[in-house]
């Protein structure tokens, strides 16, 4: 028997989608959750709707590493089309259970395997085979309470949490999940299981949340009034998410004090955002690639006409409808450069569920601040997946709305050109439709504009606008998110990083450490880069951009932003659409260390 | 009409031009520009709070050319009902006035165009209809009539979209046809339109002087001064005149607006067209169909009773624009309570 | 009086467009060309119908220069609205030919005044108002004959060419010409003109042509069968010509071989020519920056499913709607990573007019090729202008339909897999819809598949295809045209130019030369870029890579390619959007010469 | 329709299966893929010839579920009748399905159905129409009935977009209307629109079961099979077995098709609803509207004499596809000739 490994392993549950199998997951990672155990479960599901392959991995990890490890100790397997995989795919010295039903062909005796009779079990809780399809994934969680030395109590607290205010559910399922526990019990010794999950006190005052559910609640703390959207997974819960938020605490006596409007498509999405933020709401939507793609042309509109959007895109595989329930970083370049002609878009990075949070309420501060669409880049992992983050923060600072004159303002300043660098920062200020007075009125164009908005064809005021906007962007720097240096500065081997790869990064540089190759790391939260990266990458010998998509994207946004450094980046990729991993890091770096390869 | 040299708000019409046109001497859309202006001095429309919104094309560019005190936005093209659906529900008391062309709505626009009309923004959707691009020079758009021809010999294959019919079948709640040059008709509309709450469609005939004018095109201004049948006389009477006027004329219907005022239909033969009658509708727009003679101009469609987005989304009477972060962000418990449910 | 200046001057007609002038200002050009000399006309025209100022410039070089000036020796002057600035514009001891009616406040006393009461003299002619505004043009048209000494025969061929089939025009704009140079002649003394046109023998076997006009005989020669577009200035005219000559040469039996689609819009235009292409016809659509952004969405598609497709983008200035009557190269970089994920397209980039010709065949034989979609990049410069250009080759060459598999070739290769690379040079086979062997159907997606088109989430089956595609573009350099060398491979100054940047870095290169600087020069024509492009930046000291965007898209792909290349490359750029003129080249160049900045 | 093991081709039933689907078990889209496959088997469609196409959504995934010999492409949301029209021009015998959602359909796709149908592309087009979009999990679409509410308590605020309604004003000449679970009528109707040449609308009620199968749903299996009102029961006869047919059983119309076969419409109760008659389909239409409590189904509207777009273009019996240069290449002295003008 293998030595007991202590709150350092994965689960994986092996079922079809559409089987009900999400709730009980959850319940197995809450429960871990809430004995205080870091845990990271990462659904891994088919684009489709019911009956294909799914996976659920839930990584117990006491040193709270969140990233995927890619290998597999305690595997839960009912889908018997993939099972001979599922159980090939058993870590040695790890645990196999097993539906009865499927385990015929099993041979491994590397590993324990625990066959359970799971449609037996449910049998006297329901007749109707649809319900018992439900209920037998409550056996598995009875069984891995048991196995894993779950607590009982938390167990059932979660479950009565996960069906709140359906009492007679909350029995059942309660019933179903002792009756697993009952028959593990009886049938297994747990004691053997050299998998275990002890209480600690390391995710107090921690949240377990979505990271599509953190963009939610962000835009609503940051002043979100108008959201235009299209469904496209894995950003639709975004939306929803923000709706039922509003619909929840933005009602007042009757009145919205937002408005959801479902478009026709991404088009008319950003359309619609562009139209509210022009006449002063605070509005954004949420996309994916496909979605991205189809708003080019109005991305290019709100850069030249100067119009405030928040745009979030949570990334999928691409190109084209690629994998639409897969992960990617595969969108930076295509947001970054969004439409044809010379642009240049502000584009943070949030590595993180409290950053998407915080993000996504700045985002709409940065895009009335500097009168653009403003893309906040999520991906499929971050956004569809639960994680531990800090406990989010009630936001202190008011809105910035930015350079905005009201007749007021206007009645004492007494002039007021709409497209003009007043300041000396690129941004000119501007009036929102309504306003009552005689200077505010003005044209809003995505042809060529003077300073004053009126249409021209001159080269010198074409020039002098597009040279404005520019510098305006250039500048964002001043109130975009800094990038975070980690490690000695004086190490000279650099991991510069970005979004969710900084999970699999910060275990990879441990690793790395351990085996003796120390690093120092960036962590990039905003485009256009600072002036940070520029120090951090000539202070090194070599730099790893590690990202997840196959071209190296932001590896070569950083070789422009800094010259002579074609020679120090490596591009560090990962681009397969599982979550990354750290050892997939560990690997490319390792081997480049061993063997450096010329660039 | 009064000929006063002042409206309800002590503005006089020049307080409604705009910046000089540089469309093609003659073009119908100039004239269409001259008819909102005159609407929105008659009805006493606060400059500061219009919204002009367009798409791209010479119909487009027209919102330059009125109401210089109103705010305009020359959007993308096609697209601009999206832009104008977003400002009407940042702020819903903006009167959303749109201009575009048969290219920007029936071609690249037609998704749109749908979509605004299903979803029922409060805006005056003006379509300045010549049948042509005029902007790219000339090609036919998908309201040119099968078989007509262009400067040059060219004729067109397709059947035209009639969009007044489209936006029937829709649902809309305003459907007029009208002809740019027929000023008296266009005023009415225009002006009953402002006072519709929800999507208003006027597909004007707006004759491109450069590129189908030919004296046989159903687009054109001899064809149509010719040919063009009205349904009736369209007449608006604002509410602060529709308590003076104690009695109608024979032969003339009454249609109430919600507001008080309301639109006076006179006969000009035997039968008035009667548009609250969604049948009649579909069997004008049947003749217009059949009656390649003819083109059938008025108040084709009127229902006030389609409930506009803004009430669907029960927008308050705050604009969106102008709530802060007092109004906006819930309060710290109610914040807590969101959390509880993640831990 | 200054001395005479033979075949070296610009002549610039200053009128309001839709007034009938572009005949006028054609004739004199293609008079100056008959006559065997160098000829260059540029029409400066508005983004409107009809009433607005215009300018058309008409460059006459001996030496064969063809780019803009930046100079007016001789201004025509006819719009009362610009008539002080373009009275003013005149260089010094210029000639200025006005209409007496707007010469009022013309004070200068440098240049020669040649006022012409252009209402009076065709008031015989025409009745009509409007008639005589458009004769008005043909006066002076025999001012400039007279003054410049054009020959009188050639002027009246090329007008009777220009009116061809309706004698009853030609005979009344001839006698207008004739009324014009009679009065000039009888009012002026054309001795005293400094500015002449003397016959040379240096346009023989040479075409007078515009860019659009020579993309349309490639696509009719390349054997394009299809075509989707949707009209956009300066593009429209590519398949109006287009349809034009199809009409003509592809009529058989009332049959058409080809199909013309106008659509909706560009969306629809991009899924046309995909369709069509994927059921085996060679489909081209032509555009411009917006319908590049809107195409974004399909040419991912077309990437990812490898569907062959020519898209020609006639660039104008961006962003946005921008300024469309003036020119930029300002959609390289948008076009190259054109949609969503990682992608990467073939980018032809015809520097002149012949290659224009050439490679709008080409496009389709690598479209087909490569199978994926082929982008050829021209400009409003380029396409809208008449050109001088060698004489078109008639192809000898048979078309390339890539690997296409019909009934009988797969009856002996017994063997398909759509997404396979067989060859080694990542290009699978295709077959075509409606080939009726049991192996031939497959199904096209741009979601994930394998090499078999199957469709798969899985991670290998995913990357095996997008790393093949990689390789496949990567590959393309075989194929596409490779870059020009010019000048000394020692001189250690290297200019890097494209398209119709072309025209001015030649004569600039001449001025700098003259001036003691000299350089060496490389053309690129496609992307991905060619090795030689690396080769030359690495022998240089530094390279100038001139450009007309405001970004310097060039300059950061070729630093990309070079690795150690940053403190090399040098952006040179413009973006005002009038044609690029060799001057700018030369002070960007000389200024960075005296006084080297630091990149 | 005879149940022979083999049909005209000689093939089975069995040569038009296609790979497995992956959609919910019970939904109806899988259904239409059955009648789809039992149409073309018993019309004897030449699978080689037949191109699937389809945008994006459950029901979109369909083509690959049936007739693995033919060619699928399934493109990009919304735009698949681009693509599908330009695969048509490539090469005008291929037999064009395309299968779509009403999200796909009437939201993102609306631009390019209404075009499609303006083109008249020869295509059967399918909408799977459930009412949500059932690959993102159930949010409303454009077709959904106002008022209806989903699993979880949303209620929809917004009037449908009738499809049906909108192809008939923008000419199209063969509208229907059927339920997926009517597999003698969908299969009829499929038969029949294979053989209209020019685009062939059959909006099919096809229930979400997962996310829009409530029992008051309109769009659900339950309320359809209640409340299913069918305007005839259709027969298709092709033309080899139309010769055979001496008699027409009473009250039933016969409805000739260019090619010789017919379409037979045998009376429900006293009348039956005539498709070539425009005005009866615009009342059924408005029948369908006004009565929430029905759907009705059949063959709505039909107009043989619609130009398909291949005839509009003059394409010849060769594809363009298979052209070469020798038949594509002007000679050198055309080619000389055009270059003469550039002289
Ligand atoms: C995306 C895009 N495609 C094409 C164009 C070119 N374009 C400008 S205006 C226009 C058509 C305008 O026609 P219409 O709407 O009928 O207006 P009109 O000029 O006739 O008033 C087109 C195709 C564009 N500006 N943007
Ligand atoms: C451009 C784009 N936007 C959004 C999506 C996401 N998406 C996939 S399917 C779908 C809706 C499908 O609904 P419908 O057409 O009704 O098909 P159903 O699944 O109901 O059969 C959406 C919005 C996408 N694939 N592409
Ligand atoms: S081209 Fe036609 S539509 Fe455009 S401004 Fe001239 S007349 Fe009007
Ligand atoms: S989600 Fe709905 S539409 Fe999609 S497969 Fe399941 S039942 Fe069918
Ligand atoms: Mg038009
Ligand atoms: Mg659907």
């Amino acid at each position: 028997m293998s030595p007991t490994v202590v709150n350092d392993f994965t689960v994986t549950v092996a079922t079809v989608n559409g089987s009900g199998s999400a709730s009980s997951n959850t319940i197995l990672a809450k429960t871990v959750f809430r004995m205080g155990v870091p845990v990271t479960p990462k659904n891994l599901f088919p684009s489709n709707i019911a009956g294909l392959p799914t996976w659920f991995l839930i990584r117990v990890s006491e040193k709270g590493y969140q990233a995927r490890t890619g290998t597999h100790e305690v595997v839960i397997a009912l889908n018997a089309e993939t099972v001979a995989k599922d159980a090939a795919s058993v870590r040695k010295g790890g645990v196999l259970i097993v539906d009865e039903k499927i385990a015929g062909g099993i041979t491994r005796d590397d590993i324990a395997v625990h066959k359970v009779p799971f449609a037996e079990l449910v049998k006297p809780f329901a007749p109707d085979p649809r319900l018992r399809k439900l209920l037998a994934n409550m056996i598995y969680v009875g069984v891995a309470t048991d196995l894993l030395g779950l607590d009982r109590e938390t167990v059932m607290k979660v479950v009565a949490d996960q069906f709140a205010g359906r009492e007679k559910i909350v029995k059942l399922n309660q019933e179903v999940v002792k009756v697993g526990l009952e028959y593990s019990r009886d049938t297994f010794d747990a004691a053997k299981c050299p998998f275990k999950v002890e209480s600690r006190d390391l995710t107090r005052d921690k949240l377990f949340i979505e990271g599509n559910a953190a963009a939610a609640l962000g835009a609503l703390m940051g002043g979100c009034t108008f959201v235009g959207w299209y469904p496209i997974t894995p950003s639709s819960s975004v939306c929803e998410e923000l709706i039922h938020l509003a619909k929840e605490h933005r009602v007042v006596g009757g009145d919205h004090r937002f408005a959801a409007v479902q478009a026709e498509d991404e088009l008319a999405s950003l359309g619609l955002v562009l139209g509210a933020g022009w006449a002063g709401a605070r509005a954004m939507t949420a996309t994916a690639g496909p979605g991205i793609s189809l708003m080019a042309e109005f991305a290019g509109f709100g850069y030249y006409a100067e119009i405030p959007a928040v745009v979030m895109d949570i990334q999928r595989v691409g190109p084209s409808t690629g994998m639409p329930t897969r992960t990617q970083q595969c969108d930076v370049s295509s947001c970054l450069n969004l439409s044809h002609g010379d642009t240049g878009h502000i584009v943070l990075l949030p590595g993180g569920i409290d950053e998407i949070y915080e993000q996504s309420q700045q985002a709409f501060d940065l895009a009335e601040r500097y009168q653009t669409p403003v893309f906040l880049l999520s991906d499929l992992d971050m956004g569809m997946n639960y994680w531990m983050a800090e406990r989010f923060a009630y936001p202190e600072r008011p809105f910035d709305r930015g350079k905005v004159l009201d007749a007021e303002q206007l009645a004492q300043v007494k002039a007021f050109a709409r497209y003009k660098d007043v300041d000396g920062d690129g941004i000119p200020y501007r009036t929102l439709p309504g306003t009552h007075h005689a200077l505010a009125p003005y044209f809003t164009r995505g042809s060529g504009h003077t300073e004053t908005a009126a249409y021209t064809e001159d080269s010198d005021e074409y020039q002098k606008v597009v040279d404005r906007i520019k510098r305006k962007i250039d500048g964002s720097v001043r109130d975009t998110p800094a990038p975070i240096h980690e490690g000695d500065p004086d190490c000279d081997v650099g991991v510069l990083h970005y979004g969710s790869t900084r999970f699999a990064v910060e275990e990879a540089r441990d690793m790395l450490a351990a085996d003796g190759i120390a690093t120092k790391a960036m962590r990039v939260r905003a485009l256009p880069l600072h002036a940070e990266v520029v120090e951090f990458v000539q202070s090194c010998r070599v730099v790893y951009v590690v990202e997840q998509n196959r071209d190296g994207q932001m590896a070569d946004i950083v070789r422009l932003k800094v010259p002579g450094s074609a020679g120090l980046i490596k591009k560090v990729l990962y681009y397969a659409g599982m979550p990354l991993s750290a050892t997939t890091v560990v690997e490319q770096i390792t081997a480049d260390q061993r063997e450096p390869s010329h660039v | 009409m009064s000929e006063a040299d002042s409206n309800a708000l002590g503005l006089a019409k020049k307080d409604y031009a705009g910046a000089k046109s540089t469309l093609c001497l003659g073009c119908g859309h100039d004239q269409i520009t001259r008819e909102i202006i005159e609407a929105a001095f008659h009805s006493g429309v606060d400059p500061f709070n219009v919204v002009k919104t367009s798409g791209i094309g010479c119909s487009s560019k027209t919102p330059a050319y009125f109401i210089a005190q109103g705010y305009g936005i020359n959007s993308v093209h096609g697209r601009m009902p999206s832009v104008a659906t977003g400002a009407n529900c940042a702020n819903r008391h903006l009167v959303t006035l749109g201009v575009s062309g048969d290219g920007d709505t029936a071609s690249i626009g037609m998704g749109q165009f749908c979509h605004a009309v299903r979803r029922n923004t409060d805006m005056v959707y003006i379509v300045e209809n010549n049948g042509v691009y005029g902007l790219t020079k000339g090609q036919f758009s998908a309201t040119s009539e099968k078989g007509v021809r262009k400067k040059g010999g060219d004729v067109n294959e397709f059947a035209e979209i009639d969009l007044c019919a489209v936006a029937v079948e829709l649902g809309c709640g305003f459907v007029a046809r009208s002809f740019s040059g027929d000023a008296k008709q266009m005023v009415a509309l225009i002006r009953a339109a402002i006072q519709h709450e929800g999507f208003a469609l006027i597909d004007c005939i707006s004759p491109c002087v450069t590129f189908n004018n030919l004296s046989d095109s159903p687009r054109g201004f001899d064809w149509l001064r010719e040919h063009n049948l009205k349904l009736h006389e369209v007449g608006f009477v604002p509410e602060y005149e529709a308590q003076s006027v104690d009695q109608i004329p024979g032969k003339t219907l009454r249609v109430d607006m919600p507001d008080g005022s309301y639109i006076s239909l006179s006969a000009l033969d035997e039968s008035i067209h009667d548009p609250t009658d969604i049948q009649a509708a579909r069997r004008v727009l049947e003749r217009d169909r059949l009656d390649k003679g003819h083109v059938y101009t008025g108040l084709i469609y009127y229902n006030p009773k389609s409930e506009p987005l803004h009430e669907v989304l029960h927008l308050g009477d705050k604009p969106l624009s102008l709530l802060d972060e007092s109004e906006l962000r819930p309060g710290r418990q109610a914040f807590d309570g969101i959390l509880q449910a993640y831990t």
